[in-house]
């Protein structure tokens, strides 16, 4: 077994490198919505040749790249506040029917950052229980209707306590829903087994990860280091 | 002429708004599309007792959410931290950083506003349901969470939905981008969001429009808000240096800092 | 009591003039949807200098008169397949968002024809049993969602059968919310106490409109002919 | 270039629908918004079981709805008089005029067709559910009538709802005004009415569209039925004369008249 210490100051992939892993995922022609933080940075990733639709619960479908400064127009935001660039293409609709888009399972795939992930496909994001109040905001919808969740997060809390666990602590934002995680060490795909590890990052052993991680992780067979 | 619905000022836009009553606030969490000069209109007047409901309770004069780098604009929280607000229905209360603490967020930990968390898409569809004479609906979202606790709950298809009701409000404070005198509105961009839901489903929706129009000046085509929703339109002005926040810090530096 | 066969023959309304005395129920800058036949008329009568807001449950708000021959466009009908003029501030939106403006109350009278009205209010006007199938189309959302009902209709069926009944014995479309029947006869209001007569036809008495109404009327103190 | 939804022809846009599929069907009543070229090219095809989801089950070919003198489309009809429709679920199934008989109302008292009445508004809402992912609602619409028969209904604000389920379908056929090369769409009048509601429910839908253009050619302000919805966009011929009725009956009536 691993010693945690000094498992928790090996190096680990930087939340580009994840945001990266996580493009591979995103297949030509997916409606992709993605939440604040790293999810966000996987648009920038995305490999060259494939077309995405990207959808903003903020009311905006076929979104481009962020507004270059000073040209920043507060009606043109994604959820997270941030400025959009006015690209041909785009459609506009109100907040009934963004969720109405979510709900629907009209959104391929929803990246969506996690505070802790359950063996049994768990989420929750949306409260730190020592802070007594959160921001559901649109996680939930998305957590719910999107037809791919897919999980973008560091391995390990900041005090390294494992965010994937057997049983979520922190209040829910959906039940068994996620379909992968990435973190800043594995690629863990839920499956109808249980967690089955299939990538690591460069350097890192399954017993590693495992030593990190909360629940009992299968093995891929395959299991290979992370490419891009 | 019944159906010019234009008011010369934004006093008289919201004369009738009274203690206790609940209003739809837009604004995903910028200025963008969000009525500040009705909310600083009704700051002035001192009505208190409010129930706000928007999907933020006021985070971007504190957190600089959806605003350019150096700007800040009033918001919610010049009625929260003046103590006009009894509660918030809100999907994204707090601002994201916990070390920004917004006035709503100090209220809330003081027990002096109640605070009803629900899920963005089921704020928006209980909004739209109360505009449709909907009544409840099923929604899988939020099933097997906290937000589902004390809810009925129903398996459709297999899958489990929680039960949801309609949400009316006595006033909705809408901010378009442009009118026509008759009501008839749009948007702009993101702008759009929780307006075009909220002016369905108050009592009395009263608009603060960046333009307005003579009727037929707006493309049929592209009407987002039919008229029939819209009760009052205000003219915005140009100059909104009086909704800028260092305008309302110098205001209530000059009488009594909250 | 007056001799029925002979009141059959008695002289009643025209359908314009009974349009005309329902278009005087329309207060200035109400909101308005006109039923399939007799209320469809109604719109030519209204007094001048009110002015209404017309919704159509094809996706029409704030349209005009009908287009004149040779400019027909099958792409702006009103609920009854009749073509509307393109006129200046109209709005369109998709029969879901048609219905929630009725649905939700936003449509302040909404005028019905009818086959039975019963004394408690109760309308019945999708379907002759003797047909066996029948169109509900908009009628039970109208009828469910406007703020004011009101009917209009002849007093009797083709058979000379009173079409205000106690009890509607044809398939109901709401119960209980017509407020108001404008027949061609007679001006009837509902009221907690039951229907009330207040006006009618030019020559008609109480006791011949009572003679072909089946439940028994009240009759206002203030009872006078229709005037227009 | 999978963002581009351009299928060039008819033949190619209804290839997978198959025996027994369930399809929206869009036309208020009369021809306008109606996509007439799928329905033609889908009674070519012979695919039999249907059921047509849609407002009326086709009265327009037969009434003269919707439709300036002298002139008739082919509408849902020629599928139901050729046996290749099983159910309608419609709110206005038969002609107003009962001397007008539509060949569904013939097939209807052979018994040879199912049929399901809902109130226009209770469709569209059925419908709009299932694009939008709630599964069912309470409406006041039909409480207390025939079309509430067997189902919950609760009391919410004291008044009688009825529990209507969400309504999706293998397949939509909608015709638009004009479409962007993404599936982004726009509508004409009151031709949008169920289209943009029809679009939101089916597995595949397929656009029947008058005008194609490249993305960006739609301002995106006005853009009704967005292109997440949206599976195909075949290009409408400017010459209707092949799904005029007149056309239609020739035709049968070269082989067999129904």
């Amino acid at each position: 077994m691993a010693d945690m210490a000094s498992l928790l100051e090996k190096p680990r992939l930087d939340r580009d490198t994840l945001a990266m892993r996580a493009a591979l995922e995103m297949p030509d022609g997916a409606v992709v919505n993605l939440g604040i933080g790293i999810p966000t940075l996987v648009s920038q990733y995305v490999p060259e040749g494939r077309q995405l639709l990207y959808h903003s619960e903020s009311g905006v479908l076929g979104y481009g790249p962020m507004a270059d400064p000073g040209q920043e127009d507060m009606d043109l935001i994604n959820a997270g506040g941030q400025f959009l660039k006015w690209v041909p293409g785009m459609a506009f609709f109100h907040s009934a029917d963004a969720f109405a888009m979510m709900r629907g399972g009209h959104v391929d795939i929803s990246v969506l950052g996690a505070l802790q992930v359950s063996e049994k496909g768990d989420l929750a994001n949306w409260m730190l229980p020592e802070r007594g109040i959160g921001n559901i905001g649109g996680a939930m919808d998305l957590a719910a209707g999107a037809k791919r969740i897919i999980v973008t997060m560091e391995h390990v809390d900041k005090k390294g306590h494992p965010k994937v666990v057997r049983e979520c602590s922190y209040p829910l934002t959906v039940r068994g829903r996620v379909s992968l995680v990435v973190t800043d060490i594995a690629v863990l795909a839920m499956t109808p087994q249980g967690l089955l590890l299939k990538e690591v990052a460069p350097g890192w052993t399954a017993d590693e990860v495992q030593a990190l991680t909360e629940p009992r992780l299968l093995v891929a067979p395959d299991l290979h280091e992370i490419t891009l | 002429m019944p159906l010019d619905k234009v008011v010369p000022d934004f006093r008289q836009a919201v004369a009738d708004v009274f203690d206790g009553a609940s209003i739809f606030v837009d604004g995903f969490g910028g200025p963008g599309g969000m009525a500040q000069f009705l909310l600083l209109t009704l700051w002035e007047r001192g009505v208190k007792g409010l129930t706000l409901i928007s999907n933020t309770a006021g985070i971007g004069m504190t957190a600089g959410f959806g605003v350019p780098g150096g700007r800040a604009y009033i918001d919610h929280s010049i009625l929260i931290e003046n103590g006009r607000v009894k509660k918030i229905i809100a999907s994204f209360p707090v601002a994201g950083n916990p070390s920004r603490v917004t006035p709503f967020e100090r209220a809330f930990r003081q027990g002096k506003i109640e605070l009803e968390v629900v899920p963005q898409g089921t704020l928006a569809e209980r909004i739209r349901a109360g505009g449709a004479g909907i009544g409840a609906f099923y929604t899988p979202t939020g099933a097997g969470t906290l937000v589902a606790q004390g809810k009925e709950t129903r398996a459709i298809n297999g899958r489990e939905h929680v039960l949801e009701y309609a949400l009316t409000a006595d006033f909705a404070f809408v901010r378009a981008a442009r009118a026509d005198r008759a009501g008839n509105l749009v948007y702009k961009g993101s702008s759009r969001n929780f307006n075009a839901v909220m002016a369905t489903a108050a009592r009395v929706t009263i608009v603060e429009a960046d333009e307005i129009v003579e009727v037929g000046g707006l493309d049929p085509e592209c009407i987002i808000t039919p008229c029939i929703y819209v009760d009052r339109v205000v003219p915005r002005p140009k100059d909104d240096t009086p909704v800028l926040a260092e305008t309302y810090y110098a205001r209530v530096g000059a009488r009594a800092k909250p």
